[in-house]
């Protein structure tokens, strides 16, 4: 259960929300999941789905977290933690794995995020904070990059406020780059239109539209 | 998405649409990709602009291509060669379109396509006649060409084999285009001498992984 | 000129000069040349710009460079680690500078610095802080930002086996910084777990040709 | 003996062109030989020189031409000629072959040429004809690449004409990316100061200057 679920409700635990997001990728996808929650997503996708994931430190076709002997320090994610190959795998150096992330090779990246807009803006990097001390890693190569960029949060932060707003007031990572973002409460697309709400689990759309600071447009409108 | 294993080159190059920019491999006959080639001119698509090192040779392969006055615009480094006179006929006559660019120029504006950067500003060619016309930067004392990326909405590529996810790996020098060609366009279609199991090939050695193939074709003559 | 191999990493990292522009490979620790850092430690070097995916980790390598006071900037994409505490007290005390740049774009500016490529219109990072003073431009629709070459005085850099001419390959994601640092580079020094004889590697896998390798150590540790 | 060669001095031939030059070439140089009279170079270097020749269709460590069977096609130089390969060789793709020679990794290339000015610009990939049809191939990125530019070519054409000349009328290959001019007649340095005359192969300095329209500085001066 996660802590902002709403009590009598469905919302999703982060378990759930990575195997709805392992349901929307389609067979054969070439994927980057984010450090952090979306890894949870490769735990979700059959083996059959022929899903061959990227990690932007340079590989394709990585397999899961290395256990016991397995364990190879010459090969990580880019959460530097141990991981497997798989057959058809392919190393390739930095430069190349960033062009392939930047050059819009990948199907769908999965990432985390502080906040998105209504407009697709992305801040997931720096909060912000006058001390924090910058580090952006690969997040906004991951998200100007992928086809498709998907984002797995909780809809709502632990104190309750809104992370899908009008307009970020964290430090922006990429604008106008997020697709589809997927929560514990609601999946929604960003259009042209604006915010869809194209599925919820538990909360009416209007529900949803009472909580956030924006419009909401229902799936099929 | 997941390669297509075709059954022949027809297979292979269904779907080619007029007007479409085609990227060929190749570097003389090492890495041509002959008979996606042939089968190209078999499939029929006409009003193409044709990205390659050359303009064709003799009578077949591109230059077959080019006799069926299929192509509209060549861009090349090198047109002019001893027996290029299926282009040097097109040419003087008008009926085809030629961009002159400098081979490192034409590889690198595709690896550009293909790495998803808008513009690079190259010295070469600074002050010669193919920097005409285009906007200029002195950069650290030096002059540079600001160039544009090239993008294929087809590449055909020849290489030495593929495992059955398409990655590929090339042979010697017939290597050349075909792994820069295979991140520059929408779909990638590669002639290959030979189909090997997924894991035959040493994931350190692949030089095009397969994200950037969409079709591959085992040599009929293989 | 030939490659140099060297009798231990104190020789292989001789001459740095006080003031250099160091890259450093490796990502976390695979690939990282924990041999040369801890010579070039020993060598004495100050007022060191160095450039690296990260900034240094607990006390060793490069955290332990930074710790004796060396490094004057660093240039990562990702300082802020767990363990990153002689960096983040270094930097809190306003004794180191920074200068963080998109993972992506630190490896495409040091190719751009091997590669000849004056600048680059680039999309990543457009319209946020980390492209505040930089020119901006648009491009099919799309914002770039103009980034400029990194290059190196020295590269250090680890990698798995070298032949007797330079030649490098490496190992898995330890390959990460090492082949585009080599190329960004004027004097690049690898740090290898294996020589091999001329010969012994597969002329179709190396990843490093020897044309940009300067000095070869092996590891004391192998 | 060369059409130009004039009667009772000792102008070089082609193949003495081509050994003088191999001379300057420093032990483990890495150098590209263009197409043409220049490839003749290679048979003037000592195969205890460690040079090694680069071809821009991508390899390292070209080996002689190849005979018989070891005719490959999948293994040509520049010219499409077939060739082959030293221990020590690496392959590498066209964007990798001409990154190393723009980025200036190489430490000598050897051009033919139709001019070259007094500031080191070079004509050799057009004559300017109004008919003739364009084609560049890699002289343009030859020419600015490598760290040492050296010109081979006669000094004069068979009519007589200099092709060192104060200001190219054929259009340019590069800008002042000439460094040194080996010919029949002479080895010239191209220099901030002017041309160098580094040594002459039966002419005087005067008897140049005689021919040339351009001021020529004695070596040493």
């Amino acid at each position: 259960m996660t802590p902002d679920r709403p009590a009598g409700q469905t919302a999703l635990g982060k378990h759930d929300i990575a195997a709805r997001i392992a349901r929307d990728i389609p067979h054969g996808a070439f994927v980057n999941l984010g450090i952090g929650q979306p890894t949870l997503v490769a735990d979700h996708l059959p083996a059959d789905a022929g899903v061959v994931l990227h990690t932007e430190n340079g590989m394709l076709n990585m397999g899961p977290a290395a256990q016991g002997d397995a364990i190879d320090p010459d090969l990580t994610n880019a959460g530097k933690i141990p991981v497997t190959e798989l057959p058809g795998a392919a190393y390739f150096h930095h430069a190349d794995s960033f062009a392939m992330m930047r050059g819009g090779h990948l199907d769908i990246c999965v990432l985390g995020a502080f906040q998105v807009s209504a407009s697709g803006d992305l801040a997931n990097w720096h909060t912000g904070a006058p001390d924090a001390i910058p580090a952006v890693g690969g997040a906004m190569d991951l998200a100007i990059g992928a086809k498709k960029v998907f984002v797995m949060m909780t809809l709502f932060t632990k104190t309750g406020a809104p992370k899908l707003v009008s307009e970020c007031t964290y430090p922006l990572t990429g604008l106008a780059c997020v697709d589809r973002v997927y929560t514990d409460l609601a999946v929604f697309d960003i259009t042209p239109r604006g915010v869809v709400v194209r599925e919820t689990f538990g909360p009416t759309v209007d529900d949803l539209a009472g909580r956030l600071d924006l419009p909401l447009i229902p799936a099929g409108d | 998405m997941a390669v297509q294993l075709c059954a022949d080159a027809d297979e292979a190059v269904a779907g080619v649409q007029d007007g479409s920019t085609v990227l060929i491999g190749g570097f003389g006959m090492a890495g041509m990709p002959v008979e996606l080639i042939d089968a190209l001119i078999r499939q029929g698509a006409t009003d193409l602009t044709v990205v390659s090192n050359n303009a064709g040779n003799g009578d077949t392969g591109l230059a077959a291509l080019l006799a069926k006055g299929r192509v509209r615009k060549v861009v090349c480094s090198f047109p002019r060669q001893s027996d290029s006179y299926v282009f040097d006929e097109l040419y003087r006559a008008g009926k085809i379109e030629l961009e002159v660019v400098p081979q490192g120029s034409l590889a690198e504006r595709m690896r550009a396509a293909g790495a998803g950067i808008g513009a690079f500003f190259c010295p070469t060619g600074a002050g010669t006649l193919l920097a005409e016309g285009k906007e200029i930067r002195v950069i650290d004392g030096r002059t540079h060409v600001l160039e544009y990326p090239i993008k294929g909405d087809v590449a055909l590529i020849g290489a030495h084999r593929a495992d059955r996810m398409g990655n590929l790996v090339y042979r010697k020098t017939a290597r050349n285009f075909g792994p820069v060609m295979a991140t520059a366009a929408t779909t990638v279609i590669a002639q290959v001498r030979e189909v090997v199991d997924t894991g035959a090939l040493d994931p350190e050695s692949v030089v095009t992984p397969s994200i950037y193939v969409d079709r591959v074709v085992q040599e009929a003559s293989a």
